[in-house]
């Protein structure tokens, strides 16, 4: 077992990082904008990449691609999360539209979208979850009906990043509502003329999701993916592309909101409490296992294997240490974080309650604890 | 009847949830406008002053538990009301045993509306053990809705016209909070056990807060369906908020003997204060988080309501010397008390 | 609310409080003792009790009690925890047998168990849990078959403390295997011939528990307590006086277990660290909050309420902070706990492994918490 | 292929296993025997005493994690059996990386048992830290069964004969313990990263003790009814198996990684290793706890397998730097590191 990088990696590496020093030079300190100004270097950097021909870094060659692996994205991703480079606008279209369609899609659909997505002309969101389907995300009622030539689809979706910016939607609707609840769902690439796109305010006043009201929205036959009624097998691979990328720079985040709690502790002078020393170190050790966890995630899915259910453990881990090492950093705050005008305080805060939302999204806390009780355990199922 | 509630105390009890349940201003209100005073303040003000306020201080022979009672039906609701900072002014004026005259009758009737100010910038503890004083405040609720300040500091507690006053940006809108500065004060009188007294009023909101906040959680958990059963049903979601109603009882226990033993003089009463505000901010903050997660994605959404309960269990922490100063003040005291135990 | 004694409570206080110096003076302190010492202790402090009237404390003085309430026997209970008295060897006659057969049994029954029980003639043990029925203990199997003039009875019981010192059973059969399980139960108060007594080994080394195998043991119809099938709720009458009887003192050894945590902790030089201090400061509040919860218990009980869900808030809380204080003090010990021949270290490892028992002894900490989410939060049954 | 384990690694892991699986001595015999020798002992030390070995203390070029593969393996059983002391106190003595001479032939081959003394007593860390030396080890294992002690002191690391050793009552008895005094060394060869190395055995251990204490609870989880069900399948129960799993594959990465990072020179070495024994400590008493917990009142018999587990976790917790001083010295490391970072 070798944590290194090969030469070949080390140097995709150093070119990658010469890359987004460059491409990075004009960009602030996301952490200190406001949402819209966030926003508008997400697009900035969603052009910057597919200018520079990353879009598509793992794509297949035949797609459009650079044809390179799993580890190279990571590479990618990890260079440019230690570098705090903005989120790519159109991060669903890269990461799970694109590979879905690639897997699933007709030639003629792979045609119709992937070159706006290698582009940078063609956003997407993901309609998936529903106000009524949390991690029961099987139990979907948003319903297409039989018209001519396609579908008419009536329901409501929860959830949607960057909705507001997509012209088109993984959608998931039920087509049969007759057939057993993995049955009769129908994966639609929907145009999104005629969603109504709501933003949904969070605790910590960003909106970076919506809601979506589909009202009589026709999506024509050709919009169909991987066939009527193939629905839930389909988002199962768009599944497993959200956790394969989730996990290739969750780390940089976790070492990141350990790094903050530390610093702002020696700039208050508390670096030596022994009672701080100690939290610190526990902090260390789950925020390197997400590290560790997350090449070994690669290094199996590289050699052939399929990320196993031990990802959920990942993905516990890194939500545990991401929201106490920000509670912590609130908590050690001058006013106890309450003062938002306070130096720094506000950036603590709003990051504190963005991390209340990782015991939930993305698969919740329990629904993760579940997949380890199940599948690692072997114990019966619980819900 | 020895460790139960008296009559009085439960009808006080009623009494404060009828108004608070009648009250159509809500904590949300303030997250959009300005805080306004909610139509119970003045009731509040008027009706239950002299809760909690010792014969020596004007009072009617109330206990502290009284006011703890009235506070924390208030929390359970988020009420935005001044009378919980009201009511820890006035306590943090009548800590001294000795004290002879009392408190103006316009501050106990509710007419003249004041606010405690008993921390100070940079330091987790209460103003008292700041000397010599820098004579500033922070975290001062409702600075500029009331008519004065009752100030804590090494020398004693005096009520204070501010002279200088900066607005903060309150994670809790509902509790506006300013930082103050002061002239020296003129004459003081001995603190005694003001910083406790009004402590443990913090402490009773806060067990309110976390009551609130189960509630809340409940509610969600007996509704909510996934995979075909209300979420409750699974021990996944009921046992964390178990823990929650744990956490909560503990901490209302502390809170009532603590402010039984500040009352009676124990010689106890120090670490019951410290003990009692440290459980009851941790079991607020806990139940809030909770209630947050039972809640699912809606729970970090600004429309649904949990995150009102976790802005005032944080500010409400906060305040009064921070939850983890008097956690570790209990272990101190506790660990010193041992000390002088013959082994 | 007031948490003081009254003056007449106080009164008695300190007549317990000397009577307890008096019949201690010559008891060696029960943490240091092997088991067979403090067994040999516990005989002698039940004839004591018994020749000092204090057995039946809070038993109607129709019964030859004393008639004293729920606190005075709090009150006695407390005292002598605090003094380190022995447990009583009859302890589950006077708590549990005496008064269960005060409230169901026959005249007959009572004048004939009720003085043995006073003069500590008699001892009893409680054969309710068997290896299969654990937490769910209506689903017992122990099987009681009519015979002429009375029942044989073929089953196991599991964790019967003091079996092997006992002449009688609070033993519970299933007299009905066709009847709902709740419904076919009966209680008998067997006599003990017949029962087969093996010592369990705890993982301290400590036997206090047994199991008992029940072979074709023959107990007459005289023996059946409340009514045949009526098993379950007399049942719930002794589980009520255990749960009662368990909060009196319980806060004491709370106490106790943070008490040894500090000394050991002052002792060794490690008590200013920061760490330590919070972590005490912990212990601390919910020790207090065991102490405070049981008074006010005890005081609703008094006014005549009925000890309500929260009781197993009360257990939780104490079975965690005796748990952790007292594997702090072993982590704490000079060789992380781990060399038994240490200075007080075996006394330390024993009660950190008797501890591990009190998240599952008396309800395990998964039932007190269902009990609290159906009870307190009304939330739907989940076993 | 990058951080996946090799074939050989698996092919070790597997030979081991079967070689445990294989064994009829057990951690249980200890409690009521003296300690001997289990089977596969003599295997172990003769055909497995290369692994982890760099080239420069004799060995063929085998990884550190190639020995750990096989301690973990046998740690999930509790074999007691004296090779991972052995292999521990081989890899104390093998840490520096400008060593020119080999280890004796007799050592590398298992026909010259060793045992690691790195305990100070009244210490919680590594006997490298404590100067000047006051030449006495604890927690030393199976010390009357080896036929030398690698001892690590201020100076460096050598083996020794102790002048005179007392045996302890181990808490567990399969692991059998003892205090020794040692005479000035002649000659010590510097410890580089010995200490390491040798702690990462225990590390190693550990995480097999968790894994082996979590298939434990499993597998009662997966058979014992309540309320007509499986235990398992009520969330409060499995969900903390969960944690478990969690907590112990964080430990074993960590644990891995540490390994590579130590045999590769690389700079975060130390952090590394002192995060990955305060993990697994915490992983496998965490595992063994809740495996008492999951076989309810079964689970505090003697007669039930899970307080082995127990047992044997708490041992190797306290040895090669307790577990709380690992989990410190990780913090300590992680804010110097920042301290030295501009702002």
């Amino acid at each position: 077992m070798d944590f290194d990088d090969s030469g070949s990696d080390l140097a995709f590496r150093q070119e990658v990082g010469s890359w987004l020093d460059e491409a990075l030079r004009d960009v602030p300190d996301q952490e200190e904008l406001s949402q819209s100004d966030r926003e508008h270097w997400s697009r900035v950097w969603q052009d910057r990449l597919c200018a520079g021909n990353w879009a598509g870094l793992s794509w297949p060659v035949a797609h459009g691609g650079r044809g390179m692996d799993a580890l190279a994205q990571a590479i990618f991703n990890e260079e440019a999360a230690v570098r705090g480079a903005p989120y790519p606008l159109n991060g669903v279209g890269m990461m799970l539209a694109g590979p879905t369609i690639i897997a699933h899609g007709t030639d003629e659909q792979q045609a119709r979208h992937l070159p706006g997505i290698l582009r940078g002309t063609e956003y997407w969101c993901q309609g998936f979850s529903e106000p009524g389907s949390g991690s029961d995300l099987a139990s979907l009622r948003t319903a297409a009906t039989r018209v001519d030539g396609g579908w008419r689809i009536n329901g409501a979706k929860i959830w949607t990043s960057n909705a507001h910016n997509a012209s088109r939607c993984l959608l998931l609707a039920r087509t049969d509502p007759d057939a057993p609840k993995h049955r009769g769902i129908t994966y639609f690439l929907a145009p999104m003329d005629g969603f109504t796109v709501r933003p949904l305010e969070m605790i910590n006043g960003d909106t970076e999701f919506n809601e979506m009201f589909l009202d009589d929205v026709f999506v024509p036959d050709a919009d169909v993916l991987g066939g009527v009624g193939n629905g839930w097998t389909v988002a199962l691979t768009t599944l497993a592309f959200e956790r394969g990328s989730m996990a290739l720079n969750l780390w940089v985040w976790a070492r990141q909101a350990v790094d903050r709690v530390v610093d702002l502790a020696v700039a208050r002078g508390l670096a030596d409490d022994s009672a701080f020393v100690d939290t610190v170190g526990a902090l260390q050790c789950d925020a390197e296992a997400v590290r560790i966890g997350s090449m070994r995630m690669l290094g199996e899915s590289r050699a052939g294997g399929v990320p196993g259910p031990e990802t959920s453990a990942l993905k516990s881990l890194w939500a545990g240490v991401v929201q106490n090492a920000n509670r912590l950093a609130v908590q050690l705050d001058e006013a106890g974080g309450v003062l938002l005008d306070g130096d720094g305080a506000a950036a603590r805060m709003r990051r504190y309650l963005r991390a209340r939302a990782h015991t939930i999204e993305g698969g919740t806390e329990e629904v993760q604890k579940s997949i380890l009780a199940e599948r690692v355990l072997s114990l019966p199922r619980s819900r | 009847m020895r460790a139960t509630f008296t009559p009085e105390q439960r009808e006080i009890a009623d009494a404060v949830t009828s108004l608070a349940a009648g009250e159509s201003s809500s904590a949300r209100d303030a997250l959009s406008d300005p805080w306004r005073a909610p139509g119970c303040d003045g009731p509040l003000l008027r009706d239950f002053g002299l809760l909690g306020v010792p014969e020596s201080a004007g009072g009617i022979g109330s206990s502290l538990i009284d006011l703890l009672v009235a506070v924390e039906a208030l929390g359970r609701r988020l009420v935005p009301s001044r009378f919980p900072a009201h009511a820890a002014a006035v306590q943090l004026l009548c800590g001294d045993d000795a004290r002879t005259d009392p408190l103006p009758g316009e501050v106990l009737d509710g007419r003249r509306v004041l606010t405690p100010a008993v921390d100070v910038p940079g330091t987790p503890g209460w103003a008292d053990r700041v000397s010599p004083d820098p004579l500033v405040r922070t975290l001062v609720p409702y600075a500029a809705q009331a008519d004065g300040v009752a100030v804590l500091g090494p020398a004693g507690v005096w009520i204070a016209d501010p002279a200088g006053s900066t607005a903060r940006q309150s994670f809790d809108p509902s509790v506006p909070l300013a930082d103050l500065t002061l002239s020296p004060p003129e004459r003081v009188v001995p603190a005694g056990a003001g910083a406790r007294r009004a402590t443990l009023v913090v402490a009773a909101e806060l067990c309110g807060v976390a009551q609130g906040a189960i509630d809340l959680a409940a509610e969600q958990a007996r509704t909510r369906q996934q995979f075909g059963r209300v979420i409750g049903s699974f021990q996944g979601v009921a046992f964390p908020l178990a823990e929650a109603v744990t956490a909560r009882k503990a901490a209302w226990d502390l809170t009532l003997y603590a402010a039984w033993a500040v009352d009676n003089g124990r010689p106890d009463a120090e670490i019951q204060v410290h003990a009692a505000k440290a459980a009851a901010g941790r079991a607020a903050v806990f139940a809030a988080e909770r209630c947050i997660q039972v809640h699912g994605g809606m729970g970090i959404t600004m429309e649904a309501d949990p995150h009102l309960f976790l802005r005032r269990a944080f500010v409400l922490d906060a305040r009064s010397g921070r939850g983890s100063w008097h956690r570790r003040r209990t272990g101190e005291l506790r660990i010193q008390a041992r000390r002088t135990v013959p082994a």
